[in-house]
């Protein structure tokens, strides 16, 4: 049809109605992290709960020490520590039920514990013995997942399965500040979204990737802030407020297993010791910022709260800690054994049944140390 | 289940009926990608699947590859069976770091807790005139990546055949479709009973006795009507269609060049890194004293994926492997 | 340091003081497209402008009708066309000053031929004769993009390189409401925003990728919205009023040259047509739909609000079709050509001197190509 | 411009120097990654270079590796000469889309009017204990994308001349570091003026007459200790560093394999379908007539690079070369 002959026939209107999707006004986030802690929603939270964040808190803080003390000794390869972000850790791990699921980043090792998992199983993949040391189906622990972001999607599509499964199951994934720029972050988020999935989405902002601080990592008003463009609701909480991390996440799987869909949710927490033992962060910070954080300590902040409230006394304190000792020794104890090997593993478990090339590949070696035991090199 | 009569069938129509099967074998397959469902896949490949089964079952994604790709890892590891189409060659490159650090190294990773069964179906290859992106010789990428299968129909039947054996596949398997010979037909009938055709078989398309053409996909039909001309020659040319690439039928390959003593491996990926070195180097490691001539390869240039009007120079076709089948040192013989 | 110590050593203080970054409520778009024709804003547009977008409209919508008929005819691969995106196509064009970059995706021809590429040149890919037919630097239009969202990190870098080097260069990159669902997009955004590169992101949501609408794409109120999450500004406008897309642009190209940062535009239309020649647009909507959109059509808008405010009469619009079919007869004729081909430009540019290799396989189809011409096929 | 006497020097610090004096030279040298800037990279090769040229010429970019390829692509489109640091090998495949659709096609998309002068570099394969995903070989990825360059150095002297010839190139060129050589030493001076070593030769590492050992990268040095342990057998290897996978340097390595009439290609990346095929079919392809044996190949198993504890068993050491040079039919020649 030429120009002319759209001219005779059409009369200019207004555009076809055009309605935002959704109301973006309730799916911004307030504009400062929610508190429980010191505020007047303590008197809210449940004293049983803020007993048992403390205990797993002191648990987690030593869990982190005497694994960054397995790194000096050798015993593990490499540790990420979640020192001073405990509160996340433990968080995520409660506010799920024994059928949800948990995807951790390569820094939530201690969440995955909190969950339950044997902490020495956990961190197979810091040894070095093998990949992952723990059955992912067996606890609904996904393993712990190096390549930034990569694990969102998994999440998403998890917790979809679930749902046309009309099972009524909520994934947690855990990301890291700089984890939300990789496009994994954006499709996973969007997914979720398009698909109502019941997950939660928990970025830990420690203020670090690495040396990277967060304001080379993006010009956001929050991370938060994000949500909005994929038509979820955003939540900014005080990471190191125990209390208000397992608030607005139980408020969040709530809402994923109510069938209202995926929350972001970011937490605001500070990555108080080096990037790993192989880091050296006094070549990006000074001490004077750790400092401010470790002020805002989260088992601090939940101890003086409890104390005031009478909620706890130096017994319950020591308990706790006697606890944490307890479990800090039966650590050092296991992981100063070493794991079993078989290198005859590499083959087994490329496929479902090694392909011909991997048997001969598995003769070979196998070959080969059968001649390294029986005589010396050549 | 209504029953459609398909003879002769094109190996579109074969790969539909593969995963219409599947899909009512097993309620725990799932079909998803960009335009798969109310479309029918932009090849028609999915057609009728989504309006038989259900949006739930075969699902139109969001447009980002790595995000298809990822969430059917997370669907599989809740035990459903994704079938994941990539709507071209060149678009599954997004979803490559879900591929090779995910896909591949899942059921490794976590000592076989965790398998993945899951199918990732790439239209792939040239010759049908598409521009750039639409055209590309992947499969280099997806052989060099332990823990995938790799399997290339080229016929209808095996397209059925091994389509089936793919989600069936308690492994992942990357499943490569000729583009050009989507609309290739032959007389098969989708009522009989199917043979499942099980993954990592070659097959020995024409025998013949004086070399071995060994190759695979969309190459196969150019192979055999090469073998047809080479009679003028005086070549009896036996011509092995690999199927699948990953697992690889070391047996079946070696087997006719040991009968042959001489061989030419064409495909239409690039020849430098491409297939075709692999397979010619662990021919050569197995057959060595058969061997009347160095195995020689016929591929693409080393060269991006030409315009539509410049295709026809890149690809493999009967004179440039009848050009290498004449350079297989036959006057060493005689 | 045991939590024993750290009790001893520490008073719980409030959060480490934490500022939104940005400010987000001036990043929000509105709440509806942004419009000019029609409403009270068209006073106070240009009429020269005006008529100039008019004239553009009209042979963008003869460009697009031509190409599409160009591929009947066998001479054209494939052609997505831009008809009722005329006018993104075209203010997106002469938004910009000559020294900008424009980055078109691959459906996006007519915008490359409205800033001023030949109109067979630009058509190179869809002939397929070549990937691209011009010289992306002669024309600071890079080539018409195929993988989605790809180009959008490209236009970044680019205004970043021209920002370091002190150039007064802006970037203008299109893509589609299905590209911003691809991880470049996001990656793309939150480069631009954290280093602050003059560039304009114009996402043309034309309702649909390929078979897929919106609906399934994103759950985001607008595709806008997602602009606060990187922390620049997000706007809506009207994608089928010409006068409202200029406008809108050229204050994001403003903005942006003046040192303030990206900018998101979401401009609303509709793809009239099939997704490219080969598509079947019945498969997937009614004609209903398609037909209200017809009824907003950008040329008639556009047309209606000169006439009715005498900025143009019956032999300036006449004048405009004219030099639209005099565009066509020529780009008619010419692609009638048959372009040269030479088979040996296939090595000419895979790398600045061809490798060994190259040269072998360059020699090998230079005999090939010679016995051709000697020989009938063997 | 201050100098550091660095002699005996690690080849990180070659590295570094290479790009402190790119970027000396040339002003649109432009180096970025993750913590490239302020930490100085994870490796500490890029140490110090923010602080003497700039966070604008040393860059922390964001966490998105796509993002950082995708942005030099424009920079370079606007005549920088981007150098991107990847931070480990398996955090490349996140920027594969860019780098197969992108970096290795625009010169030729353009006529050669946009071309891509990028370098990449990429620490590459294992041996230093690393958990997953820090320890692949890629290799074979780049080498089947047409359009790049692919280099890798296994020497102090090396390193400082392949990373200055890479920056120095109007090419991509995918530069693999291999991250367990950053450490080790040679004697180089820094202050000579080096030359900087032409892209596409390989070099003879040591002459011998038995056999051929060709490798490159992280296995030069496993080779040459293979070569001396070789003695005691009564064999006197050759080995040959290719130093550039892309563009291959046919002559150096026929010339050598014709001269012993066998040979072994060793690399660390996966055999089936890594590098070694296409090696070892291209040397038949050209020496069939010199060869006493098929050339053999020593490679990492098909399998997903394993952890720490284990890494050994997969890659290739003395033993396991040794054991493929005495499989190499020394029976058929005497
Ligand atoms: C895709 C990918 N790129 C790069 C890396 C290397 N890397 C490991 S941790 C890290 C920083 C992560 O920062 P953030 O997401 O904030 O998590 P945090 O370490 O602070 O917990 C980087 C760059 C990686 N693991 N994956
Ligand atoms: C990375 C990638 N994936 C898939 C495709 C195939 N494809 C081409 S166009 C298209 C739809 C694009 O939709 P949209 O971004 O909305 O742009 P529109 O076609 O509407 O202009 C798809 C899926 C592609 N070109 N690139
Ligand atoms: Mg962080
Ligand atoms: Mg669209």
């Amino acid at each position: 049809m030429t120009v002319m002959e759209q001219r005779g026939a059409y009369k200019p209107t207004p555009p076809p109605a055009w309605q935002p999707r959704t109301d973006p006004a309730p799916l911004l986030p307030d504009a400062r992290p929610y508190r429980v802690l010191g505020t007047e929603a303590a008197a809210q939270a449940d004293p049983g709960l803020l007993r048992r964040l403390h205990a797993e808190l002191v648990r987690g803080r030593r869990y982190n020490a005497q694994a960054t003390a397995l790194t000096k000794q050798g015993r593990l390869a490499v540790y990420p520590s979640s020192t001073g972000q405990e509160a996340c850790q433990v968080a995520a791990a409660l506010v799920l039920e024994d059928r949800d699921w948990l995807f951790p980043s390569y820094r939530d090792t201690l969440a995955a514990v909190a969950r339950g998992l044997d902490p020495v199983q956990a961190l197979t993949l810091l040894r070095g013995d093998w990949h992952t040391g723990y059955d992912p189906r067996e606890h609904r622990v996904a393993p712990l997942c190096t390549p930034l972001a990569t694990q969102l999607p998994h999440a998403v599509g998890l917790a979809h399965a679930a749902r046309l499964k009309g099972d009524d199951v909520v994934a947690l994934a855990m990301v890291g500040d700089g984890g939300s720029s990789e496009g994994d972050f954006h499709e996973a988020l969007n997914f979720a979204a398009v698909w109502q999935a019941p997950v939660v989405f928990l970025v830990q902002n420690n203020g670090f990737a690495i040396s990277v601080p967060l304001a080379k990592q993006t010009a956001a008003p929050s991370l938060a802030h994000k949500a909005v463009g994929y038509g979820m609701p955003g939540r900014l909480v005080d990471g190191n407020d125990a209390a208000a991390v397992h608030e607005v996440l139980s408020d969040a799987v709530r809402h994923a297993r109510a069938g209202g869909g995926p929350t972001l949710v970011e937490a605001i927490t500070y990555r108080v010791e080096a990037h790993t033992n192989a880091d050296d962060a006094t070549r990006y910070r000074g001490d004077a910022e750790v400092d401010t954080w470790r002020d805002h300590d989260p088992i601090v902040l939940l101890e003086h709260e409890l104390t005031e409230r009478g909620l706890i006394d130096d017994s319950g304190i020591q308990a706790a800690r006697d606890a944490a000792e307890a479990m800090a020794a039966d650590l050092r104890e296991r992981m100063n054994q070493d794991p079993p090997l078989d290198p005859m593993d590499l083959f087994a478990h490329v496929y479902a049944e090694p392909t011909p090339q991997l048997r001969e590949q598995q003769a070979q070696l196998r070959a080969e140390l059968a001649a390294e035991q029986e005589g010396p090199h050549r | 289940m209504t029953t459609v009569a398909l003879k002769p069938a094109t190996m579109a129509q074969a790969l539909t009926r593969a995963m219409r099967d599947a899909m009512a074998a097993d309620p725990t397959v799932h079909v998803m990608g960009e335009d798969v469902g109310t479309l029918g896949g932009v090849f028609r490949v999915t057609d009728g699947l989504a309006k038989e089964f259900g949006e739930d079952r075969c699902t139109d994604t969001p447009l980002a590859e790595a995000g298809i790709l990822g969430t059917a890892v997370g669907m599989a590891m809740y035990g459903l069976r994704p079938v994941v189409e990539m709507q071209f060659d060149a678009f599954a490159y997004p979803a490559f770091e879900q591929l090779i650090s995910h896909v591949s190294r899942m059921r490794n990773r976590t000592r076989g807790a965790l398998p993945l069964p899951l199918t990732i179906r790439v239209p792939y290859g040239g010759g049908i005139g598409g521009v750039e992106h639409h055209s590309d010789s992947s499969e280099a990428y997806y052989i060099a990546t332990p823990g995938l299968h790799v399997v290339t129909p080229a016929t209808v039947a095996d397209a059925y055949g091994l389509l089936r054996a793919a989600i069936a596949s308690d492994d992942p398997v990357v499943f490569l479709e000729p583009k050009r010979l989507y609309w290739s037909k032959a007389s098969w009938n989708p009522d009989d009973p199917q043979t499942v055709e099980p993954i990592g078989r070659a097959v020995v398309r024409r025998s013949g006795r004086s070399a071995t053409l060994i190759t695979y996909g969309p190459s196969v039909p150019v192979c055999l009507e090469a073998a047809e001309a080479a009679r003028d020659e005086g070549w009896d040319l036996e011509v092995v269609d690999l199927r699948s690439l990953v697992p690889f039928d070391d047996e079946t390959v070696c087997a006719s060049v040991r009968r042959t003593g001489r061989a030419v491996v064409v495909h239409e990926s690039g020849g430098f890194g491409g297939p075709g070195g692999e397979i010619a180097a662990r021919v050569t490691e197995r057959c060595f004293h058969h061997l009347e001539a160095p195995v020689l390869r016929v591929a693409g240039f080393d060269i991006p994926y030409p315009p539509p009007m410049l295709e026809r120079h890149h690809l493999p076709g009967v004179d440039r492997i009848l050009d290498a089948v004449g350079r297989l040192q036959w006057e060493a013989e005689g």
